[in-house]
């Protein structure tokens, strides 16, 4: 790049806002304004201005007027971050009948103005951030959007009440929907619980009619007891790979009558529906409103599968729907858009070994709990030890375990709190038992949850302010010595500022959400990015909450991060909202910051070719060259910066508009002089 | 540090707010005490809270307050065992036992322990180990007695006597070859010890 | 923070001019974030947007070091955040071979820094600012050829893990040691 | 044969005299080598840093920067003491990670000539190097005389899964490593609840109250489920039960006589050595009445022991009534917890 050029190749416009006393509070403006148009006019620079509010209609019209007038080609606003208002800015130029992409919008507020308080240094950066703007404008080129159809079906993953909300607005709005559940019924946790907070309203009959529209929507595809294990394309136009796991049942023939059930011999610990408190067969529906309402055989347990003999289900099966020579299978279907709402696991207590969960057979995790006060549950709703029979007189709920800890997991799992209030207030209506919930902070923020507190708090339950240390069985003299096979919570009270030790039969571990344990995977297999804790990264966390970083994928409930069943209702609603938008338009745009190759000095080397993780560069073995498919193409640039033969290049982010910004950022010193070249340099061409 | 002498009846307390810096500066790498949330994890997990005048959690609230001189005279850190119980199960990972040595290191410095018995311990046993280069269970038990306890020897005595005569407890201490090496490494590190 | 200076004093002392590529994603939004939450940092530095540190190209660099930059930062999402999956690695890669160069041109490994920074990470970024612009200060302007730029320290990088936060997965990793 | 340095400690020649004499004898067998370093010194047991904490980091990197010169191939250096364990492995991490306190560390070092190279020596346990170097099958190989129907309170005490500065412990407070060492020695290992809680250190000389107390709950819940003996591998966890043992009784009015060995003590007795030439008997509570159980034979106590007559009363918990439909419990896998 030559610092003094022949002569300008563009008309460039420099505008510069105030933004009230944002930035005119910290930087100079006018002088940069007048700088600007002095120094930069051999870069083009034929306009300066300043304006109060550049994103006013006023600000705008300063200059659509502007290029009408005075025929720009480029156009520079040094204002807020391009976050902010880039399409503001585009969207006035494209207003004027200048192409959109050759405005550049400079952040001098959140970059300059706000995190600098010397006027003078931040004005002479102010400067040279503007430089950079006009230098590399110089190098924009007219785009266009890229346009893509859109496949009006959507792929929603996930049978939980987030998934089921987002496939009923789109299949009510007359879309297909292909549906994918990798347990045997969809319901996710939402059909384990007995009651919701904070109004108890039974989940049950909330959830299952919504279970059965699903199930019954002539616009719905079901997949249950599958999963999705490729998906290829991009938005507008995905294929996804579903695999149907075996279900030795065949769907057509099976009324559903149970009676597979019923003769299976083979009693398992059912480690998912009932949390591991209760039993199915081995020839199961895992729960009586499921849907589809028909079973399975899970293969690993059954003693057909095991020893080559029994076939009591097959007997005993008055359609003659089993069939033990089923095998897996995978269908492939086109799809537009593809919604995640793949959930949440528990937190497994036994990670936290000072509560005893698994060695301690009186301390229980939340979910053993909600099957438990559930009346379809192991113990028909009965609130009993871990023998069966025995109810307690004393329980302790202990809060945040797994979460806001650092050993573990330090997000707040945002359910617990109202969980634990439930629990407490389940337990008073079940039993006699005296309630300690331990907390940390109680968090009730939403709608009728701090009343639902306050009602707890009425109903008698004690609230211990401190993170219990330990939970035990072994007593300590003499004290406790009538406490024998009673479990001792001990804690700091930390509101009297002493340790304390709280005899009690049975302990409720309000454990964490987690990300599914292969959340990762996940994220890999559809190309969209996961936090280091694996939940999925909104595209914007305030204003995209539904959208991930991938075009055509978006996200709802729990998959994000752990909230609660509004919340997730909400997601799943609008996830839908987005989609259905997108299908009526029936093709979208994209940002066309993209890779390309120039084939005539492609040296079909293929570096670039495994550089990308979308796969979006092909290699045409007959030609030896490669070529960017602009739709998979997603325009992060690192292809570009690879390639050793410079024949690859990306829209938006060119070698001569970056280096250009690099000259220009740094023809400005600290003080706001025009930069000398090192005496070493001087003369070499950077 | 530099303390000036104060009167502690009737003036008003003395806030000194620097103080959680001062604490984590006297411990090694990053305490972490900044990022205490007062869950109390140390003070329900700790074996000896229940002699403590505060505990752990209450302790580090008055190190923020400000409150120097009441956290330098409580007992709390001279009664932590350092069972690390608090350290592991802290969920911000706060170093609970290292932050009480640092408080026990500068109330040694400053004179303001609670009680005699456990500075003196560890003096008693840093003499020997000054002098020896070993520590020198005989002595330390008999000198610590005879000052703190002296009415726990009869009781003790039997089992004193049969360590003896099993040869767990060495009338005379071990000393190691150059002991002159370690004094200077010891009066070295404590002229740096004083260093700012 | 507090222990760096957050203004540029213009009494004559030398300033020096530092460039940082951003990330469009993790680090350009933290520094948004500073912006927003007002937190300070020295004004010497300037930023670049890329849409991924995985867009570094070396020649930006080095041509940055060519025309007065005192100090370069590269900067991106943490490994296992890239909003690209993978490509954070892949600058972590041409990172390190990269200080080796910048090194055997006779240029301080100070002088080219890796910073993570999550999107929420606005206070990290601006203590880190902090940090090197007074590493830089202190160094002097770039003068080719100065004491300390010994490759074989250069090339000492370690894989930045955050703190607290489980290791990259091993595909990532392979991805840096291969 | 594989070597380590090895940093006694100064209990092993005192009152862990018998940890001491086992450890000698088992090491062969085990297929450890330990070299001592030369002319080591005290690892300040905690006290220098409660007084001066740059003289505590001073002394016990006297003893890293002696066993850095030795000139042997092991570069792990080995203490069977939890106390000096914890003082020389927190000491090589934080050298390793504050650079200043490094500087100033090797600056004291170098009054005497010395200096230490931050992390040029790793620290361990002995219990850990005979758990994951060793392993409870070759151990179970050498055993010619099971300890079958002894039952054992496996009892750690608090240092070595904890703060475990290296992270070597994936379980820190509920381990079942020792279980598994004492399950290969024959030993019926009950499921002792506080097998990480504290001893009290050195409470019991400046804060009897709370010191013995520490001690009671150790041997009342041992007590309970029906322990012969509890196994330990510090001996300061040592000293303290035993020691005090007595002290305990007479507070509390109590009449705890429950003996404590040393791991090394019992993998001696099963790998058929004599109970003598293992240190047994130098007890202070003697294990004779435990060990009699299984047909060992333990010198008679030296004069001035309180004699320890009669078993310990046997208390066994009271099971609960359980009847009906149980809960099935959720699934621990055996190895679950075992360090990397």
């Amino acid at each position: 790049m030559n610092t003094q050029p022949v002569g300008p190749r563009e008309k460039v416009g420099v505008y510069i806002c105030h933004c009230g006393s944002n930035i005119a509070g910290t930087v100079d403006v006018e002088a940069v304004r007048d700088w600007a148009a002095e120094n930069l006019a051999g870069h083009g620079v034929v306009i300066a201005r300043d304006n109060k509010f550049m994103c006013s209609s006023t600000g705008q019209e300063l200059i659509e007027k502007d290029i009408e007038e005075l025929g720009l080609s480029r156009v520079v606003v040094a204002a807020c971050s391009p976050h902010m208002h880039e399409k503001t800015f585009r969207g006035a130029c494209a207003r004027a009948g200048l192409n959109p992409y050759l405005c550049e919008l400079v952040s001098i507020r959140e970059q300059v103005s706000w995190v600098h308080s010397d006027k003078a240094a931040a004005t002479a950066k102010a400067k040279a951030v503007v430089a950079g703007g006009v230098f590399r404008v110089e190098e924009h080129a007219p785009l266009e959007p890229i346009r893509v159809p859109i496949n009006p079906a959507t792929l929603v993953v996930g049978g939980g009440i987030a998934g089921i909300t987002a496939a009923l607005e789109l299949a009510d709005a007359g879309f297909p929907v292909h549906m994918v559940e990798r347990e045997p019924s969809i319901g996710g946790h939402m059909a384990m619980f007995d009651k919701t907070f904070p109004t108890l309203d039974c989940a049950a009959c909330i959830l299952t009619p919504k279970m059965n529209e699903v199930g019954m929507h002539p616009n719905v595809t079901l997949h249950t007891w599958s999963e999705v294990t490729d998906l290829s394309g991009y938005v507008g136009s995905f294929t996804a790979t579903i695999k149907h796991r075996a279900r030795y049942i065949n769907a057509d023939l099976c009324t559903g009558c149970g009676i597979c059930q019923e003769k299976c011999p083979v009693k398992v610990v059912d480690q998912v529906y009932e949390a591991g408190i209760g039993y199915r067969k081995s020839a199961y529906m895992p729960f009586p409103q499921a849907v589809p309402k028909v079973p399975v055989i899970d293969g690993p347990n059954c003693t057909y599968f095991s020893k080559g003999t029994c076939k009591a289900c097959e007997k005993f099966c008055p359609t003659g729907a089993i069939d033990f020579t089923q095998q897996d299978d995978e269908v492939k279907v086109e799809v537009g858009n593809v919604v995640l709402a793949t959930g949440f696991e528990l937190f497994d207590s036994r990670r936290v070994e000072q509560y005893g969960y698994g060695r301690l057979p009186n301390v229980f995790t939340s979910l053993e709990f909600e099957r438990m006060s559930n009346a379809a549950g192991p113990t028909n709703g009965r609130i009993v030890l871990r023998d069966g029979v025995t109810e307690p007189k004393s329980v302790g709920i202990i809060h945040c375990v797994g979460s806001r800890d650092r050993n573990y997991n330090s997000f707040c799992s945002a359910i617990c709190c109202m969980q634990s209030l439930k629990f407490a207030h389940l337990i008073g209506e079940h039993t006699d038992a005296t309630v300690h919930n331990f907390y940390i902070d109680v968090r009730a923020p939403g709608k009728a949850f701090d009343e639902f507190y306050q009602r707890v708090l009425e109903e008698g339950t004690i609230f211990v302010r401190g993170r219990v240390a330990e939970v035990t069985d072994a007593l300590r003299l003499p004290d406790e010595a009538d406490q024998d096979g009673r479990l001792i919570v001990q804690v700091e009270d930390s509101l009297a500022g002493m340790q304390r030790r709280i005899p009690v039969d049975m302990v409720i571990l309000s454990a964490g959400l987690e990300p599914p344990h292969d959340a990762k995977e996940t994220a890999h297999r559809f190309g969209i990015s996961c936090s280091s804790d694996g939940w999925v990264i909104e595209r914007h966390p305030k204003l995209d909450p539904v959208a991930t970083m991938t075009d055509g994928i978006f996200a709802a409930g729990c998959a994000l991060g752990p909230r609660d069943i509004p919340s997730s209702v909400a997601n799943g609603a609008a996830a839908a909202a987005r989609i259905l938008g997108r299908i009526q338009q029936k093709e979208m745009s994209l940002e066309p910051v993209r890779a390309s190759v120039d084939e005539s000095r492609c040296s079909g080397c293929r570096i670039c070719n495994d550089l990308c993780p979308y796969n979006a560069i092909l290699f045409h073995e007959d030609q030896m060259v490669s070529e960017v498919n602009a739709a998979l193409c997603q325009g992060c640039g690192t292809c570009v910066a690879a390639c050793p033969a410079g024949a690859m290049s990306g829209t938006g982010f060119s070698d001569a508009q970056v280096m250009a910004q690099i000259e220009g950022l740094l023809s400005v010193t600290a003080t706001g002089e025009p930069r000398v070249p090192h005496p070493l340099l001087e003369g070499v061409p950077a | 540090m530099t303390e000036p002498a104060q009167v502690l009846d009737g003036s008003p307390p003395d806030v000194d707010h620097d103080f959680i810096h001062e604490v984590m500066a006297a411990v090694p790498g990053d305490s972490r005490l900044q990022m205490c949330i007062q869950c109390g994890t140390c003070g329900g997990s700790c074996p000896s809270a229940a002699d403590m005048d505060h505990t752990p959690r209450h302790l580090f609230a008055m190190v923020r307050a400000g409150a120097r001189d009441k956290v330098l005279r409580s007992n709390t850190p001279w009664m932590c065992v350092s069972c690390y119980y608090c350290s592991v199960r802290c969920p911000q990972e706060v170093h609970i036992p290292d932050v009480m040595y640092g408080l026990k290191s500068i109330a040694a410095r400053e004179g303001r322990s609670p009680s005699s018995a456990a500075p003196d311990f560890s003096r008693t046993f840093m003499s020997a180990v000054h002098r020896f280069g070993r520590s020198y269970e005989m002595g330390l038990v008999a000198r610590h007695y005879l000052r703190h306890f002296p009415l726990r020897i009869p009781g003790m005595a039997p089992a004193g006597m049969g360590m003896l005569a099993s040869g767990r407890m060495d009338i005379r201490p071990h000393r190691i070859r150059d002991v002159k090496g370690l004094q200077a490494i010891l009066a070295k590190a404590k002229e740096l010890e004083t260093l700012p | 923070m507090s222990a760096h200076p957050v203004a540029a004093p213009l009494d004559g002392a030398f300033e020096p001019v530092i460039l940082g590529f951003t990330c469009n994603w993790c680090s350009y939004r933290a520094a948004d974030l500073a912006g927003t939450a007002r937190i300070k940092y020295p004004p010497n530095v300037r930023l670049v947007r890329l849409m991924c540190s995985g867009r570094l190209d070396p020649a930006f660099v080095l041509s940055a070091f060519a025309q007065g930059a005192d100090a370069v930062i590269v900067s991106g999402c943490w490994p296992g955040e890239c909003h690209y999956q993978v490509q954070n690695l892949k600058a972590l890669k041409r990172f390190q071979l990269l200080r080796r160069v910048v090194a055997g041109l006779g240029i301080e490994p100070t002088r080219l820094q890796l910073v993570w920074a999550s999107a929420a990470e606005g206070q990290r970024l601006a203590n880190e600012i902090g940090r090197i612009t007074e590493e830089v200060r202190a160094l002097g302007p770039l003068g080719w050829g100065g004491a300390g730029a010994d490759p074989a320290v250069a090339g000492t990088t370690v894989l930045p893990v955050r703190e607290g936060a489980p290791p990259p997965a091993e595909r990532d990793l392979a991805e840096v040691t291969a | 044969m594989k070597e380590f340095l090895y940093y006694p400690g100064c209990s092993m020649s005192g009152t862990a005299k018998g940890y001491n004499d086992s450890l000698e004898a088992i090491a062969g067998p085990l297929g450890i080598d330990l070299h001592e370093v030369n002319d080591w010194s005290c690892c300040g047991a905690s006290e220098y840093f409660s007084i001066g904490p740059l003289r505590g980091y001073a002394l016990v990197a006297r003893n890293l920067a002696i066993a850095e010169r030795e000139p042997s191939e092991s570069r792990t250096l080995v203490a069977p003491c939890s106390l000096c364990y914890v003082n020389l492995a927190k000491t090589n991490k934080y050298v390793r990670t504050d650079t200043a306190l490094a500087g100033k560390v090797n600056e004291a070092l170098g009054a005497a000539g010395l200096s230490y190279t931050p992390g040029s020596v790793e620290v361990r346990h002995l219990f850990e190097i005979v758990i994951h170097d060793v392993g409870a099958d070759a151990v179970r190989e050498k055993v010619v005389r099971p300890l079958r129907g002894l039952k054992i309170a496996p009892y750690l005490g608090c240092l070595v899964t904890r703060p475990d500065p290296e992270k070597r412990w994936k379980a820190k407070e509920h381990p079942r490593e020792f279980d598994r060492l004492l399950e290969a020695l024959g030993a019926e290992v009950i499921d002792y609840p506080l097998r990480t809680d504290c001893c009290g250190g050195h409470l019991s000389q400046i804060s009897p109250g709370m010191g013995l107390e520490m001690i009671r709950r150790l041997l009342d819940s041992a007590e309970r489920r029906g322990a012969d003996l509890l196994a330990t591998i510090c001996p300061m966890c040592q000293m303290n039960i035993d020691l005090y043992q007595a002290e305990v009784n007479r507070r509390f009015k109590t009449d705890f006589k429950i003996p404590i060995l040393f791991f090394t003590q019992l993998v001696g007795l099963a790998f058929g050595m004599d109970a003598k030439s293992l240190g047994i008997g130098s007890e202070v509570i003697s294990s004779r009445h435990a060990l009699a159980k299984i047909g060992i034979e333990v010198p008679e106590p030296p004069e001035g022991e309180p004699v320890a007559a009669g078993a310990p009363a046997e208390k066994p918990r009271a099971p609960r009534a359980r009847k009906g439909p149980e809960l099935p419990m959720p699934h621990m896998p055996k190895d679950e917890g075992v360090g990397p």
